[in-house]
């Protein structure tokens, strides 16, 4: 045997690697970007067309953007972890590497995945929604990058669990509810300080809250991961 | 066990009886009487079984999550089957103090349902002990199950408390501070304070009863099965 | 080459909602020797199979790898090379780039021709930039032996080995049998005594009740 | 697998506390009679019920009007829509949900919540005699 890389570069280079399969089996397929984008512009031309002529305030807006977020994560994030449990490519995945390799592999999949989305989700919204007006674009730019990352963490981890179970599609939204319900919350809070026109320093509070969410729940995951994704 | 269950029995009918039958008056002179609460009056009484249901609804989630953890740690269904007991009547409580709750709401504030946060906290705490359940119902594999089902409760419990602190700045609450308050006073006279201790102390004794019950009931349940 | 690799497992039992798969289940091989794993359908091959390779955990009983030091850091992943009726490739892609990405996501970097060469021995390499779910059944299974030789392991876990093959897909495995000898241990689950030329050691999960 | 379980307790148990500290410092969203006049949206205004100023039902809008006085002690008409809730008169507090009427100079409300005394020992005199 030659001189072995140090773990953690093995274990980098194989996440990364899971990241990798990942979206080059997503542009193959496309069963979770086509079912994202869908949702979004369904979502959002529902809106335009129940609002019609008149414009909604402002802060159901800002509560209205997330509660597209939510749901579009809903019928998309779940899918790297059910893709591999329906086709049966779970256990060979599992005979490659380690639990924690998977599962920062499929966070990062989900993130990027997430951050598309909401970017989008995020342009439509400029474009349909007159009424949507952001004054503080710093703080809104960081509440949606931290609660893409925030999304992204705990649907990942419900995701691992429900791909397990038998009725996933119905069983995603009912799990990740609660879990995801303080990140919602501080996430409208935190949009709606944005377009009140609020100074940058006045949302700290909500990003310490969102950052301390992120790493809890990652932390939590990734050691609990492993009791979920072996048999 | 006999004697737990009789001094069990005994006790709770002492407390049900004491809690809806000690007078309650403006000036409270012998031992034996409440003061009078303005407002809420004999209403108050619900204060002796809405504070242990809401007690008993979170000693039930921390008990079934600490045996969530056991079975991860040793692979012992029967600690599954425990945490899954607690979860049940963690449910019940929780259904119950929110229940209780919300009739003490109308009578204090004028409203069933008012999204305080308190209530908010329980209405997340219904749903995560729903979200359990249907987690449950949904894997077959029992050794599959159990690891599952414990790991989202220890999810559930990690996010819990960001959610007790978010709420109170979304709305403040008109909730009474919590028995265990800040400035560690307690607003009852001795009487009260009694009738509600030993009202906790039987509904917790009552719990652990319950659950040791639904313990049995469940593993013969399984053993038929086999 | 690791000649001093062994395998011991001691009382090994699998219990499965609540009901036992098997119970004492001891074994011990060492390097060069092939054990055989026979049972009816049922009684646990390919759950002994899978608790062998780490994707499952026996209930009771321990199963250690042992021979030099180095061995038992080495995570079990990559000591072992399994071959098993439950185990699928990724249907969207080639079997060259299902090779690629198993290497890669064991930490390693793939090498193109080694990868080739893999191909060649399984009769594949003619359709290396198919998707693998144009495969046939039999390409499948010999897709699987690629997959499980790419990273030159130690150990080779054979469950059901020959199905789906025809003749000349049983004398490839013979042929990878024979040299996996050379280089290791070999397990094999099968009710098929034909599948082996010769066996060291036994484990029968008809004999337990 | 043991110290891996610590350390990830710990981090968890730091974090908690580091993102509810920035919010145990603030409570906020109740508003003063200031803070809803200037607010555009509906807002929770708290205050006390002043007792000497003059309240009561209209029957023909079906409104309860009464005066309302925060903490600071500045004063603010409020124009509740229906009666008054049961136990206003005993209320220590009460809170008006709806938005200020800058216009007219009034707070107009959809619902009064009220805070009753939840403290039992010695304030039920007090209570007593204030009622």
């Amino acid at each position: 045997m030659r001189k072995p890389e140090a773990a953690w570069q093995q274990w980098l280079r194989s996440s990364i690697s899971i990241f990798r399969k990942d979206w080059h089996s997503e542009l193959r397929t496309r069963y979770a970007i086509s079912a994202l984008v869908m949702f979004v512009v369904t979502t959002i031309s529902i809106m335009v067309f129940a609002l019609g002529s008149e414009s909604a305030p402002v802060d159901v807006l800002s509560g209205m953007l997330w509660v597209v977020i939510f749901f579009a994560a809903m019928s998309g994030l779940s899918r790297t972890f059910v893709a591999e449990e329906e086709r049966g490519t779970a256990m060979t995945l599992q005979l490659l590497t380690s639990p924690s390799a998977i599962y920062f592999g499929k966070l990062f999949f989900n993130l990027v995945l997430m951050i598309g989305v909401n970017t989008f989700t995020v342009l439509l919204y400029a474009i349909f929604l007159n009424g949507f007006i952001v004054k503080t674009s710093s703080i809104f730019i960081i509440t949606i990058a931290l609660g893409s990352i925030g999304l992204a963490a705990s649907s990942t981890i419900i995701a691992a669990i429900i791909a397990k179970a038998n009725t996933k599609g119905t069983l995603y939204p009912v799990l990740s509810f609660p879990i995801l319900l303080p990140l919602l919350l501080t996430c409208i809070n935190a949009t709606r300080l944005a377009t009140e026109g609020a100074f940058l320093n006045e949302a700290t509070g909500e990003f310490q809250f969102l950052v301390s969410y992120i790493v809890v729940v990652v932390t939590a995951s990734s050691v609990l991961f492993e009791y979920i994704w072996k048999d | 066990m006999n004697v737990f269950k009789t001094v069990l029995f005994v006790w709770m009918t002492a407390v049900i009886v004491l809690a809806l039958g000690l007078p309650m008056v403006a000036q409270p002179s012998t031992w034996y009487q409440f003061p009078i609460i303005p407002a809420l009056e004999e209403k108050a009484r619900i204060m002796f079984f809405h504070v242990p249901m809401a007690w008993l609804s979170v000693v039930a989630f921390v008990s079934s999550m600490v045996y969530g953890i056991k079975y991860l740690r040793k692979k012992n269904l029967d600690d599954d089957v425990r945490s899954a007991s607690a979860a049940g009547l963690g449910f019940l409580f929780c259904f119950l103090a929110t229940a209780t709750g919300a009739i003490w709401a109308k009578f204090s504030w004028g409203t069933y349902w008012n999204w305080d946060p308190r209530q908010t906290s329980i209405f997340v705490l219904l749903l995560i002990y729903g979200a359990y359940f249907a987690l449950r119902s949904a894997i077959e594999v029992e050794e599959k199950r159990a690891s599952l089902a414990a790991v989202y409760s220890i999810i559930a419990a990690v996010t819990m408390p960001f959610f007790m602190f978010i709420m109170p700045r979304i709305l403040s609450s008109l909730h009474p501070e919590p028995i265990l308050n800040t400035e560690g006073k307690v607003h009852m006279n001795t009487t009260m304070l009694i009738v509600f201790l030993s009202s906790l102390a039987g509904f917790t004794g009552l719990y652990f009863w319950m659950w040791r019950l639904q313990v049995r009931i469940q593993t013969s349940h399984l053993n038929r099965i086999n | 080459m690791n000649t001093h690799l062994r395998i011991s497992a001691t009382n090994l039992k699998k219990v499965f909602n609540r009901r036992t798969i098997f119970r004492n289940i001891s074994f011990s091989v060492r390097f060069g020797e092939v054990l055989l794993v026979t049972g009816k359908n049922g009684s646990g091959k390919s759950t002994l199979v899978k608790i062998i390779s780490d994707v499952l955990s026996p209930s009771e009983g321990e199963i250690e790898f042992s021979g030099s030091d180095n061995v038992k850091t080495i995570a079990r992943a990559n000591l072992i090379g399994l071959v098993s009726p439950y185990l699928q490739m990724y249907d969207e892609f080639s079997a060259e780039e299902n090779l690629q990405y198993a290497l890669s996501i064991r930490g390693r970097t793939p090498d193109i021709s080694h990868i080739h060469e893999l191909l060649g021995k399984v009769f594949l390499f003619h359709r290396k930039s198919d998707p693998v779910r144009t495969y046939s059944s039999g390409m499948k299974q010999r897709m699987k032996y690629a997959f499980a030789l790419a990273h030159n392991p130690p150990v080779l876990l054979l469950d059901e080995p020959t199905s789906n093959l025809d003749t000349d897909g049983i004398a490839m495995v013979k042929q990878i049998m024979e040299e996996q000898t050379q280089i290791g241990i070999l397990i094999v689950a099968t009710n098929d005594l034909s599948d082996v030329d010769r066996f060291n050691a036994q484990v029968d999960l008809n004999a337990q009740t | 697998m043991k110290p891996k379980v610590i350390v990830a307790s710990v981090i968890v148990v730091a974090f908690i506390i580091f993102g509810s500290y920035s919010f145990l410092e603030s409570n906020v969203e109740y508003t003063d009679v200031a803070g809803a006049m200037k607010s555009q949206k509906k807002v929770q205004l708290k205050g006390e019920w002043i007792k000497e100023k003059e309240s009561g039902f209209d029957v023909k809008t079906s409104t309860f009007t009464f005066y309302l006085k925060d903490e600071s002690g500045r004063e603010c008409k409020v124009v509740l829509d229906g009666a008054a809730p049961n136990n206003f008169e005993l209320a220590l507090s009460v809170v008006a949900k709806g938005r200020y009427m800058s216009d007219e100079n009034y707070f107009h409300a959809t619902e009064v919540l009220t805070k009753c005394p939840s403290k039992y020992e010695a304030q039920a005199d007090e209570v007593k005699k204030n009622v």
